[in-house]
């Protein structure tokens, strides 16, 4: 039995990777909870894309906004130094390849980081698929925050992606709860096994064969980007 | 002198055809033209196209129209949601059209539509099941998919405040959609809080300039705004809806 | 000999077919001479591509302010309820047809409505084309506010231009100090001749066939845009 | 703590390459960011691409930077004017190579820059000379020429006032081609009147949100501001200008 770290181990172990002056955004679901472990006294501006950048914590007790939400339709805040705008501008800054690091959830990963977080394909199943095909393409690092293993066992990690894809050689690196995958040009390398966990539990779990990330370099990324 | 202002809801929606496509702005609850959308319902048009990033929560608004069957299609990018069961149950039988389009491309596709731009190669969606059929291209070795815009017959929008010319501002995250479908849309109606007189408004900071603008109509200020509560839909009986905000 | 009006009397002219709320763009030179007059009691809005819808005349003495020019570089004013945009948004206004009026100068105006005012083609002439094109085929309505005759004596209205084309089938009407020329599908029809100019004498001057307007309708405008 | 504030116009540029594409703000002389070109100038970088609206006016900023022969080509929309004699000497003589783009186009093409578009289908130039070459395609009865972003390595633009985040607000027309040239470069480098503190700016008025920028250098008020002269500028000896405004 590996080592497993619980859901907010896992946002905090993603948050850590995060430096200060990142531009990030942080899809709905379990991703949002990285922005509970984000240092207060690191500045990372978070974007929604409903519209602004800089956005803070859930509102206080009696000072929900309906005006002021995020991607999830939940209430937040606005920090001191945010800046709204609409929607074409707003995922222009995704497209545009301008914001650092963006954090999806995901049914499965590839080894070529191809995602599939939108769809089952389930016969029947009603499609929404929201932003996160632009998400998926658009940030220079894009991070996927999942369990290695699906609730039926099957791993998230595989060869190729069964169910229907969000975006094609997208993914930088996977967090699961079980170790740290980079995505290499040589497929899925471990940066980081949690705990006791091994490389060969690893290839067992997961079905493929893994390299070690300490010597295949991170894939470059795909965009120039700014460079401040 | 130029008066884009009008009476009431109803005068402000008066003349929507049977056929038309309808782009509704808002994203969730935030930018939703409650009002507007309540007087189309009463207004009567059917047979319309929406273009709205959802379709339709509850019982109320977007999704009261679409109980009432005046919907045929629906341009949307997310209308899976835990309260859309009036637009699930219509799909479900085969009695609505969806056009599921990627949030950033239907942003853009509405944005080009009101720019002139006669299509655009997006890199977004590119080997997923939204691109089949479509024209595909690689430019400088990344590749892209050819999208078209979305025009459309009305708008309906929500914003703060207007002046007379219709230069528009909004309120935080309520901006989203309003101030691109303002420009991609033959008949642009807007709602806001109030009708503030022409130069109070900084034209620094007005976002949608009066040009794009053809009617306004002043709903009062949202009372959301006052206790927290949404308020001013009508669920499908066309009772009035008083709702917590859901947390 | 035709009868002849001034050019501030042309402008006169073309203001006087300006109807209330209209947008309009005036092109630099002579069809800036048209916001002189248009009448104070009418709100008509005008729009500069540099990024002002709400232009207002030029500042009083002293009262210049180098942010606040026009498509000319020349100082202007701003009205109560003018907005600023950057040229993206500025020119997608214009693209995307919302403009009600343009008026333009030419060097030349074929039957077909193609429009040269850019270039005159001379070997060695260095080449600037700024707004123009955009211009042509933006606005509703594309009105020409020219001369009829060149300097040389040849007429600006041809069956075909020579000089390198601006816009192919843009303009709705020609505005001369002979006469108001519409483009129609059959070519050049006079819509008013000034004084005792006769058609006849238009077309001895121009060496076109011309139609009278009264019995062709003027062009289809090529846009839907806004029906307020 | 994010601090993009740099100490002098130096500062700034530094680090500009041979052979970089450098876009700059300004139309005619509205928004153009004269310190960074003056300390562009100084700095030395050579063999230079140039993207303005213009190609210089008198023997100032961008006039002066082409005297001294640092720019190898210019994409503009309007290089000859009454007081372009340095741009127009050099064209003359093929020692600058000009890409002409109508206006619109260019806004558009910095704009697909920004925005992650591949290209774009623009009815502005069809049938023309400046169309010559390029795609061209008919899509709903119109005809329209393929258009490709413009992107640059650095684009110095001018605003009015920033926070130490980067977010900018800019001054009437002044604001022309800032806002997009800032999206599409890889760094962006903008010149203030004044630096304010985070939270000051309205976030509802912030026209380029922080993200798209990467240095920002106070060179105090434009004194135009106070007494209706241009000056600030330097010629093409480097001797501080002062003229009065052209009417």
């Amino acid at each position: 039995m590996t080592t497993r770290i619980s859901r907010q181990q896992l946002a905090a172990r993603i948050a850590a990777d995060i430096p200060e002056g990142a531009y990030v955004n942080l899809g709905i679901g379990a991703p949002t909870l990285v922005a509970n472990h984000l240092p207060d006294d690191l500045e990372i501006i978070l974007h929604t894309e409903n519209g602004l950048l800089g956005m803070g914590p859930a509102p206080a007790e009696g000072q929900v906004d309906p005006d002021l939400i995020n991607a999830g339709k939940q209430p937040v805040t606005a920090l001191p130094g945010a800046a709204y705008f609409h929607h074409a501008d707003s995922f222009g800054m995704m497209r545009g390849g301008h914001l650092d690091v963006c954090v999806l959830g995901a049914f499965q990963v590839s080894q070529a980081g191809d995602l599939a977080n939108w769809s089952t394909g389930a016969p029947g199943a009603i499609p929404a698929v929201g932003g996160a095909m632009d998400l998926a393409i658009g940030a220079k690092s894009v991070y996927v925050m999942t369990d290695l293993l699906a609730k039926t066992g099957e791993s998230k990690l595989v060869a190729s992606c069964s169910y229907p894809l969000t975006g094609v050689g997208c993914v930088t690196r996977v967090y699961t709860d079980h170790a740290v995958f980079d995505v290499t040009d040589a497929g899925f390398a471990v940066r980081e096994a949690f705990g006791d966990t091994t490389v060969a539990e690893l290839e067992a779990l997961t079905g493929l064969a893994l390299v070690d990330a300490t010597v295949v370099p991170e894939r470059a990324k795909r965009h120039e980007g700014k460079d401040a | 002198m130029i008066d884009k202002t009008v009476a009431d809801a109803a005068s402000a929606v008066d003349g929507i055809e049977d056929g038309a496509t309808v782009m509704i702005g808002g994203f969730g609850r935030a930018g939703q033209p409650v009002e507007l959308i309540d007087a189309l319902i009463a207004q009567g048009a059917g047979d319309l196209t929406i273009v709205n990033n959802n379709a339709g929560n509850g019982d109320v608004g977007l999704a009261a129209l679409l109980a009432k069957r005046r919907v045929r299609k629906i341009i949307c990018s997310f209308p899976r949601q835990h309260d859309s069961w009036v637009f699930d149950g219509l799909f479900r039988d085969g009695d609505i059209e969806l056009e599921l389009v990627p949030q950033g491309n239907l942003a853009e596709r509405i944005r080009a539509a009101g720019a002139g731009i006669g299509a655009f190669f997006s890199p977004t969606g590119v080997g997923t099941q939204l691109a089949e059929g479509k024209e595909a291209r690689t430019i400088d070795g990344r590749d892209y998919v050819l999208e078209y815009p979305i025009r459309a017959d009305v708008a309906l929008i929500s914003a703060l405040q207007a002046d007379r010319w219709g230069n528009l501002v909004y309120r935080e995250t309520a901006r989203n959609f309003g101030p691109i479908m303002a420009t991609a849309a033959a008949r642009t109606i807007v709602q806001v809080d109030e009708i503030v007189p022409l130069g109070t408004l900084d034209p620094e900071a007005v976002v949608t300039p009066g040009l794009f603008v053809d009617r306004v109509v002043a709903v009062g200020a949202r009372r959301w705004l006052d206790d927290g509560a949404f308020v001013g839909g009508v669920d499908v009986e066309g009772n009035p809806l008083s709702e917590e905000v859901t947390r």
